[in-house]
């Protein structure tokens, strides 16, 4: 198997020398714990409700990034692909605790439920209170308690962000992300494989031919295989599938996020972009705004996937809420 | 006819099972590209090279501080599933070694208490296609017919827990990131079986090597081997 | 040869639905001219300096997506890697215009200037005032005149539209921009190749163990073919070749653009980010900003691209300006 | 002995050239893989097709009404260097071609005021390894001996564009997508010189086809063909 190429220096040392990399893009915000794969705000109002987000790296900027004013208050990352450890997660919790307790949200995976849910247990042992929102948007699966978290995320953390930072309690942020939760679907396609760094090894394999709808962020099987079909044809299958889920309905307004699994051209999302919003205006959906970029990736992996959120005033609110931070882009690029 | 291992057997055992964890990871890595994410491997070695550390840092020991050791270093640093599933697994195992060597009865209630332990912090049930799969008949294996040479009891463990890994191939996953594959996950073992299988093989000796995946339960033979000590 | 499998309808239309893409992001701010290959802003201010950019296709979201407040008022794009005809520019021409004349903002290309001066001359017959700016900031030629455009057209644009849009005239908004010209400078490196859409073949060939440095965004060669070497190699040479060739010099204040060519990891642009500010911080040059994102893509062209520029108080001030254009992410992202 | 091209004879040569340069789409996208960025053979061939169409809309007309229309559409179509390069060409050569028909004085004087066109838009001079490398001696062939028999005039054209096509192989590149290649140019010819004498090749009715790159001045030899009508 051919070694894809990569910009790298010991492979060993790449989630550290990442996370050293985005300190250095917001220093005066950003500090890392030293030998400890957590960065958190310099500046963390006392009193604040703590927002702590985390996952395996590899997905960059996803969730490493997505430290600042207006978004998490620490980020925890375990090796590539891997939920962190307990330990690390603690560090995380007890770095954003500022007495009011810290809301967890992570992508629902088996690995990183119980590495914060371990840590969950020792947090509380140390007398902080914690709540947890799992990112499950992907539909996938069928059944919603199964459902894995992609690129929704991005909203579901900046929703928490701002109930983070506008609520008082514990409680009632937590309640307006799993509102945000509730309202999520995203499904993604996959066109050709990424690699996992370390090894230089592809993730998955597909023929010259094939495509693979629903494929997960770290190369888990999708629901089905396909072959390569036109781009609006492909918009058609995603948008019928998704807005059947929730079901989405005739007058319904929406957040709709465009993710880069990596290697996709802006171009070919455009292109995207054009068919979905012809499919929604016939569905008598709103768009009330697009996000269009490579959050939520799965190394160089070519496919995107498409999210929707059904807004009420409050998601909308917090979805234009200001933020800051590294790894957060506000507008389409 | 050994009734009981030792402490400084136990740490001879546990830095074979180290080293055996590292050598397979092409083979775990392998696995989980089926039907998972593709790092198994590289979780476990991670994980493994650091319980090898924590072993040789802390030197000779009760048999359950070693347990726990080996619990902690995995918890720390696999990550992943695998790091809070085989975490758990040493870490009970370490709360029912309570002596200064490990007998029968203690590996009976420790594999009980383990399969407990992950299955409620997993959520997770025998049949769901994960290494519970495996540890449920090492943990019956382990509190079959009592009073047996320690070293023949280890081996059946590490057969039983072959046999459990071999027969996940035929389950369908539910839970963890094989579960949207549905059929077609069918044929292909679970990973955290698979490392289970080997954790156990290399505890009772057993020379399991880097093998072909189909091969895993057959190969789990009964062969006893010297304590180096 | 292999075809590089895309998300494409008919390779004809990809202009063509990209441009419809990108004005469904951003429906209430845009318009395209029917037919044509030029977008514009709904609403140009009277007696303003008008901003026309534009190219080839194929590294979006440059240009085309780069139209809005407090950047370009039109943009015009080619066929892929190809200049846009003169009768195009033209008609992106007097859409920007306002009466104060048309700042032509684009890459140093051979193809590129011959057009543009052609519709220079047409838009002069038709008395509009029109005068050129052009992105030459890749160091891979020794010769400053001959120098391609890359990457800094991410700040020169961004520069332009502070001007045009706070400058009373045109004269007095392109001096600007030059001075901007003038204190930019990039160089990239490719890792692995693009692909023409329109055939899916690879734009170049690379060895398996080989990088390019210098490699121009169309797939041109570059200065050196070399090994792939550790990051922190690679960096220190794509470094040390900026700095001296301005030169810049201790005491310096630089904004730093990561350019993404399109399929590099963003993990990866950190370990690059991590590397290069120890080199700024040995030599004694402040960083303003930093710009980490896919702006000036080469399709999935694998690489990426350092931007030096040369901050005073107005450039900064410039590139500090609020602007909001689909293409251009304010932020990290 | 024709001397002169009437306009039924020139629209035909000209749907010839229109038609030429479409074939050789990939012959000029590779030479352009080499040392530019390789499109220019989908540029040519966008251009030609679009002059093809522009040539049958407007139907029969003067000749220089026919290098006009040939111009324009390129201008429009092509984009790119070759565009402007291109579309100046036969503009160039539309406004020296006055009458009824085309003679060898307005090949001499259209060539003329095309290459000095060409080099004011772009910048460039010959040995610069561009498509004036190919022109020069174009034009210069064309303003030899007078009062030649005009089929072998054209021919003559077509076979010292391609030796100038073939010289530019040697040359450093001065300008265009080519310039930061250096020493690395050499060996392989420009690709506009190339297209060039493809154009001419076919104005000429000299059967060029897609042939190897090396072949492309040894090629251009001096047979007649009769033209259609
Ligand atoms: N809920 C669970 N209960 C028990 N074991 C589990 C559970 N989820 C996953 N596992 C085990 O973990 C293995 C996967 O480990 P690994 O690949 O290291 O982690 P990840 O799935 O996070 O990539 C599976 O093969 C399975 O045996
Ligand atoms: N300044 C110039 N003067 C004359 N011919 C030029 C000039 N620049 C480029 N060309 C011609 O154009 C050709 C390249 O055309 P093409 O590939 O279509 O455009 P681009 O370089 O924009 O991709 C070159 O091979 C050369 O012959
Ligand atoms: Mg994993
Ligand atoms: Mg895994
Ligand atoms: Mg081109
Ligand atoms: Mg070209």
């Amino acid at each position: 198997m051919t070694r894809v190429k990569k910009i790298l220096n010991d492979p060993a040392d790449i989630v550290s020398e990442v996370l050293d990399g985005i300190v250095r893009l917001a220093e005066d915000d950003l500090v890392r714990v030293a030998g400890a794969r957590v960065l958190h705000r310099r500046r963390i109002p006392e009193g604040k409700v703590g927002l702590v987000v985390g996952g395996g790296a590899g997905h960059e900027p996803m969730y490493s990034a997505f430290v600042g004013e207006g978004l998490a208050d620490a980020s925890v990352s375990g090796a590539v692909f891997a939920a962190p450890p307990p330990d690390q997660i603690l560090l995380a919790t007890e770095a954003a605790h500022r007495g009011r307790g810290v809301l967890y949200v992570y992508g629902n995976y088996a690995g990183d439920n119980m590495n914060f849910d371990v840590a969950a247990e020792l947090a509380a042992e140390r007398g902080i209170e914690t709540r947890t929102v799992r990112v499950a948007d992907d539909i996938a699966t069928a059944d919603p308690a199964e459902r894995r978290g992609i690129a929704g995320a991005f909203y579901q953390v900046k929703v928490a962000g701002f109930a983070c930072a506008t609520r008082d309690g514990l409680e009632d942020a937590a309640r307006l992300v799993e509102r945000c939760r509730d309202n999520l679907r995203s499904l993604g396609v996959a066109v050709r494989p990424g690699s996992l760094p370390e090894t230089g090894e592809l993730t998955f394999e597909l023929g010259e031919n094939e495509i693979e709808i629903g494929m997960g962020v770290h190369g888990e099987r999708g629901v089905e295989r396909r072959e390569l079909m036109p781009a609006d044809e492909l918009v058609e299958e995603m948008v019928r599938r998704l807005l059947a889920d929730l079901p989405f309905s005739r007058g319904d307004e929406i957040a709709v996020l465009i993710d880069n699994l990596g290697a996709t051209t802006w171009a070919e999302l455009m292109i995207v972009n054009r068919r979905m919003r012809q499919l929604l205006d016939e569905a008598g959906i709103r768009v009330r705004r697009t996000d269009v970029g490579a959050w939520m990736t799965s190394q160089e992996m070519a496919g995107f996937s498409l999210t929707f959120l059904r807004l009420d005033e409050e998601l909308a609110a917090a979805l234009d809420h200001p933020v800051r931070a590294p790894g957060f882009a506000q507008g389409g690029g | 006819m050994a009734d009981r291992l030792d402490a400084g057997d136990v740490r001879e055992r546990l830095l074979a099972v180290c080293r055996a964890l590292q050598a397979a990871r092409d083979e775990l890595s392998a696995a989980d590209r089926e039907i998972g994410d593709g790092d198994h491997g590289v979780t476990m070695a991670r994980g493994f090279a650091a319980a090898e550390e924590a072993l040789r840092a802390a030197g000779p020991g009760l048999p359950g501080a070693q347990f726990r050791a080996v619990g902690m270093a995995l918890m720390s640093h696999c990550g992943g599933a695998a790091g809070i599933v085989f975490g758990t697994l040493f870490l009970s195992m370490a709360r029912e070694i309570r002596g200064d060597a490990i007998e029968a009865g203690d590996l009976c209630r420790g594999l009980r208490a383990a399969l407990e332990a992950v299955a409620r912090r997993g959520g997770a049930k025998p049949g769901d296609k994960t290494m519970l799969d495996a540890l449920a008949p090492a943990a019956e294996a382990a509190c079959g017919e009592p009073r047996k040479d320690i070293r023949r009891l280890l081996a059946e463990i590490a057969a039983a827990a072959g046999r459990g890994a071999e027969a996940t191939r035929e389950m369908l996953p539910r839970t963890g990131k094989a579960k949207t594959l549905g059929e077609r996950a069918l044929g292909h073992p679970d990973p955290g079986a698979l490392s289970l299988t080997r954790i156990f093989e290399a505890f009772a000796g057993v020379d399991a090597g880097p093998r072909k995946q189909g091969a895993s339960a057959a190969g789990a033979t009964t062969g006893d081997r010297e304590a180096p000590r």
